[in-house]
């Protein structure tokens, strides 16, 4: 086995890390929009878990990539997703808030 | 250049040009875009006639490719008469138009709800123009369906100009049917690309379509149609959405609007599937002309239970449209000729009776819708009652609706009466006596329902208190429109020849 | 491994299955509404699985983006309407279907059947279709070097068949003009206009993103000449921005009032047209590029195209909530006989609308 | 090719789903919703059924067929949501009220004229 090769083979297998890793999180995310009682808890479940997976898996997809602009094009998806994200749940919050969607309270 | 080019461009840019030029607005451009629309329109179709009348059918390549890959415009003899038709209904209705829905530049147009979308009559309808003879020059699948959309939108669109809640309502159903129809109308053209690999209606025809997905396809597309054409048992959107338009826009939609897709279905039976159907799709063909059948019973006899006027026109439509399909069942009898000479020198020729009524029908109907709309903004109101007397006020409106009636009615000397003699000649050449009794029948409760307003309009009344007086140019585009359903009994030997070039029924 | 995509494939198509299924079935129209943008998106993998990255695109920004924002704008409309009548006969009912009926599960089995009957028998038929050798793609290949452009779907878009193109604008012009003349006698865009400009993250995210849709925007009809890419996919972009810049109040909700919208809207049906007379007039035919300027004119067309179409589409979404004022008597169907709702005066004078006399 | 033909199952089952949901459905907007479900679905059968291309791409010309539907589709929408929603304002409620079908026990003309004749 050449070093190219085993090279070739450790990048592959931080790949499937890093995609595992990031499906894990889509994952928990989708479990806590399903599952948490309120919309401020599911948004936050959401924000948070799915742009953290998100950002795994481009990372992962991000070394098979062939050339730089093409990494760079994904990091750029990232980011922007990332900023929407935020501002879009921020912005469903505050509507909730307005209108007056209380918070479930500790029991 | 060709003159086929030119004429053809002329035909669909024209009336396109005429909506953008309406849209800076005002009275100046309003008037400006519907000349250029008029103009052009009819330029386009005197043309194409001559080339048609003179050298046979013309194509035009657009962009050069040509068939299967581009897409062509051909103009057969059945392509330039509805062309014509359009164009001289069109104009005529334009004319009314600017009369019916007041000066677009008066300030109380702002205040009425009515005002402001009156205001949006012009561009609408130039769009509308713009695929009518888009459709009736296409000669590719695709085109067709994309030309029926902008047809549905903007039919709609002129329904729910009105602003009364029954408009609404008969706009939203008129428009989700469209809709729906289109779809069909685009299943099948999937479905046809699949099997045969081309768009284009000659290569189509060329491959001659036969088997489950070609018979599937049109069946999708001939349910469609159906139902934009408001074949009897479709027609239930028809009454409601054609009596609630302004009646410029009801007379559009009766007259030209169902046409256009009438138009497909005869382009898909005979040209394209055409000989196929001989043998095996004769059911087919006896189907369709038992709805057809159907639809004038019914349509006629609902006609003569409405109270009112508008409806009452509506529902004559309905039965109308069955004469346009009583047609498919005569015509395999007549077998080989097209003009074939029957006794006493009259063609035999229930295609030519049929397009002859697609034709006379339109000029009637919009002359009778016109004057129909001309009576109600008189009196304000749109039942039967209320217009007795009528006749007294409106003599030229009234009498243009009376020659109307009697071109629907199939009395001679009139277009109505050529076209039904056809047909019936050749349901009697061939022994069918019960289409010949049907199409005779339907002639009998179309007297009656014209007889019906007759009578209320002819009653000797006081004058109506609330009559407002009626702009001139009203009164005498239904005339001129009523007296084109007449004449066409006149030049009937020279439309029918026109008609055999190109677009003769294959068989 | 050669099962993964077939796998894949039955995941997106059982998707697709059970999205339509749910979202027609429920009776909860934000339910529906969300659920046919999720159709949307998961329809644009479909079309990267069938090998047509353009319709991936442009179904992603206009099928379940544009076309989910128009639904999800209706939907607040008649939510708020809901709300905002308290008589019993609508309060709160028009967003959720009351006119269901109770069906036995059997019933329901049944009417299933016969449309999946009905499915079922087109698909065979198009399945036992005996297989044809492409025909047209062979010929757009050939042609593919006097077209102008090397993307053979912009090529067909905008050359081959640019007829359609054109009245494909027209149609959009037509929905855009049928909109206009739906009478809305209030422009209210759905959003509250003391709201407009307060929010500051908003702003931040449009002052960020507009800019890089803008950009994106002219890539992408430049890129359509040879690459995945058009005229539609970017003017549903730039409509994107135009529709934030509206949200975040940083430009006031443009309607059918202002000449300038108007013109904007229909540039690109006067530039084809007149491409397109231009050519007659040069070549003899109507669309037939001049040879050496195909490339040129398609450019200029598709930018045109971009502008149009952004335009129109920022006009619809803030046009069609905008529902008209609820005018009494016009709830009657037929107030004065008068289609238009005019009043009509005894000298015959064109005066108010309708009223209840 | 079973990408295909798993897709073209796929587009015949959305389509009829969608004719089915408009042809049940009383609210207008999912009946709106059903007629763009029925075209996705056709829109699927146009690209899955037609023959693939040697090198395994879509056919160029149903691509921008489908290109020209999904702006078709989309432009009726709008103006079939700005109807609805006129509907919802003028009636009250997002239905197809009317008399349904033909209105046969409206009362006739024909028997007015008889009842002013006697």
């Amino acid at each position: 086995m050449t070093a190219a090769s085993t090279g070739a083979m450790l990048l592959n297998l931080v790949t499937v890390l890093l995609v595992s890793g990031g499906a894990f999180f889509f994952a928990a995310g989708t479990a806590g929009l399903l599952r948490f009682p309120d919309v401020y808890c599911r948004l936050h479940a959401v924000a948070k878990a799915d742009n953290l997976g998100l950002g795994l898996v481009v990372a992962g997809v991000a070394i098979q990539a062939g050339s730089w602009t093409a990494r760079l094009q994904l990091v750029l998806t990232w980011l922007l997703v990332l900023a929407s994200a935020s501002v879009v749940c921020h912005l469903l919050a505050r509507s909730s808030l307005r209108q007056g969607v209380r918070p479930v309270e500790e029991p | 250049m060709t003159d086929v080019a030119l004429w053809s461009t002329a035909a669909v840019a024209g009336p396109l040009l005429g909506a953008i030029l309406t849209l800076v607005r005002g009275r100046l451009f309003t008037q400006l875009g519907l000349a250029v629309a008029a103009a052009s329109s009819l330029l386009a179709g005197l043309g194409l006639t001559r080339i048609v009348a003179l050298e046979g059918p013309g194509r035009h390549l657009l962009g050069g490719w040509g068939a299967p890959l581009g897409i062509e415009l051909l103009a057969d003899g059945l392509a330039v008469i509805m062309l014509l038709t359009t164009a001289g209904v069109g104009s005529a209705v334009s004319l009314y138009a600017t009369a019916y829905f007041g000066d677009v530049d008066d300030p109380g147009m702002d205040v009425a709800p009515g005002g402001r979308a009156a205001r949006f009559f012009t561009p609408v309808w130039l769009l509308l123009w713009t695929s009518l003879n888009g459709v009736f020059l296409s000669g590719d699948l695709f085109n067709l369906y994309v030309n029926l959309e902008i047809l549905g939108l903007s039919a709609a669109a002129v329904v729910t100009l009105a602003v009364t809640a029954k408009a609404t309502l008969a706009g939203m159903r008129y428009l989700l049917v469209s809709l729906v129809g289109s779809m069909l109308f685009l299943l099948g053209v999937a479905l046809l690309y699949t099997a045969y690999g081309t768009l284009s209606l000659e290569g189509l025809a060329a491959a001659g379509p036969t088997g489950v997905v070609p018979a599937v396809a049109l069946g999708a597309m001939t349910v469609g149609l159906a139902a934009k054409t408001a074949l009897f048992p479709l027609h239930a959107w028809l009454p409601p959405a054609h009596s609630a338009a302004p009646a410029p826009g009801s007379a559009l939609l009766s007259a030209l609007v169902v046409k256009a897709s009438f138009y497909i279905i005869v382009r898909l039976w005979l040209h394209v599937y055409g000989v196929g159907l001989v043998g095996a799709g004769e059911g087919a063909l006896l189907f369709l002309g038992a709805l057809g059948a159907g639809a004038v019973v019914w349509g006629s006899l609902l006609a003569l239970r409405q109270l009112s006027l508008k409806r009452l026109i509506a529902y004559s439509t309905v039965a109308q449209i069955g004469y346009l399909f009583i047609m498919f069942p005569l015509l395999p009898e007549v077998a080989g000729g097209v003009a074939q000479e029957g006794e006493m020198g009259w063609r035999v020729d229930a295609w030519g009776g049929g397009i002859y009524h697609a034709v006379s029908h339109a000029f009637a109907k919009a002359a009778m819708f016109l004057a129909a709309g001309t009576m109600t903004y008189a009196v304000a109101d749109d039942s039967l009652p209320s217009i007795s007397g009528i006749a007294h006020r409106l003599p030229m409106s009234f009498l243009a609706f009376g020659l109307g009636g009697l071109s629907l009615a199939g009395l001679p000397p009139s277009g109505g009466f050529v076209a039904k003699w056809l047909m019936l000649s050749a349901a009697l050449a061939t022994d069918r006596w019960l289409w010949a009794g049907i199409i005779a029948l339907g002639g009998l409760l179309t007297i009656a329902y014209v007889l019906l307003v007759m009578r209320y309009a002819l009653e000797v009344r006081e004058t109506p208190t609330a009559f407002r007086s009626v702009p001139r140019r009203m009164e005498w585009t239904a005339m001129a429109l009523a007296l084109t359903a007449v004449a066409l009994g006149f030049r009937a030997v020279e439309i029918l020849d026109l008609l055999d070039v190109g677009g003769a029924a294959p068989w | 491994m050669s099962a993964l995509p077939w796998i894949l494939d039955g995941v997106v198509a059982l998707l697709l299955i059970g999205l339509a299924y749910r979202l027609l079935d429920t009776r909860d129209l934000f339910e529906a509404t969300v659920l046919y943008i999720a159709f949307g998106l998961t329809l644009s993998l479909a079309w990267v699985r069938l090998g047509a990255a353009d319709l991936a695109l442009a179904e992603a920004a206009l099928g379940a983006g544009v076309t989910g924002a128009l639904f999800l704008n209706a939907y607040q409309r008649l939510a708020r309407r809901g709300e905002g009548r308290t008589d019993e006969e609508s309060s709160g009912l028009t967003v959720v279907d009351d006119r269901v009926d109770e069906v036995s599960p059997a019933a329901a089995l049944a009417s299933y059947g016969v449309w999946g009957l009905i499915a079922g028998g087109l698909a065979w038929v198009l399945v036992t279709l005996p297989a044809r050798d492409p025909i047209l793609p062979v010929l757009v290949d050939a042609a593919l070097e006097d077209a102008g452009v090397s993307n053979p779907i912009t090529a067909v878009l905008l050359n081959f068949r640019a007829y359609d193109t054109l009245l494909e604008i027209v149609v959009l012009v037509a929905a855009m003009v049928g909109v206009w003349s739906l009478d809305r006698g209030s422009r209210e865009f759905a959003r509250n206009p003391a709201d407009l400009g307060d929010e500051p993250i908003l702003g931040a995210l449009s002052r960020l993103v507009v800019p890089l849709a803008g950009l994106t925007a002219v890539y992408l009809t430049w890129t359509g000449a040879y690459a995945t890419g058009g005229a539609f996919q970017a003017g549903a972009l730039a409509a994107g921005a135009g529709v934030l810049l509206v949200a975040a109040g940083f430009m006031r909700p443009v309607t059918s009032a202002a000449p300038f919208t108007r013109a904007l809207g229909v540039l690109a049906l006067v530039v084809f047209t007149v491409v397109g007379l231009v050519s007659l007039f040069w070549t003899g035919l109507f669309l037939d590029y001049p040879p050496g300027a195909e490339y040129g004119l398609i450019l200029l067309v598709e930018g045109a195209l971009t502008v149009s179409i952004a335009v129109i589409l920022v006009e619809l979404f803030v046009d069609v909530p905008a529902i008209p004022e609820d005018d009494p008597g016009l709830r009657v169907l037929d107030p004065t006989g008068d289609p238009l709702g005019r009043v009509i005066s005894p000298d015959g004078a064109f005066i108010r609308g309708a009223e209840e006399e | 090719m079973s990408t295909d033909l798993i897709y073209l199952v796929t587009g015949a089952g959305v389509s009829m789903l969608g004719f089915r949901g408009f042809v049940t459905r009383a609210h207008l907007f999912w009946k709106i919703l059903g007629i763009n479900l029925m075209g996705s679905g056709i829109f699927l059968i146009l690209i899955a059924a037609p023959p693939r291309l040697p090198g395994g791409e879509a056919d160029p010309v149903p691509q921008a067929m489908v290109l020209t539907g999904i702006v078709v589709a989309l432009s009726a929408t709008a103006l079939a949501l700005g109807v609805a929603l006129r509907v919802a304002v003028r009636t009250g409620r997002p239905y197809l009220e009317e008399e349904a079908g033909d209105p046969v026990d409206h009362p006739t003309a024909a028997s007015e004229i008889r009842r002013e004749m006697e």
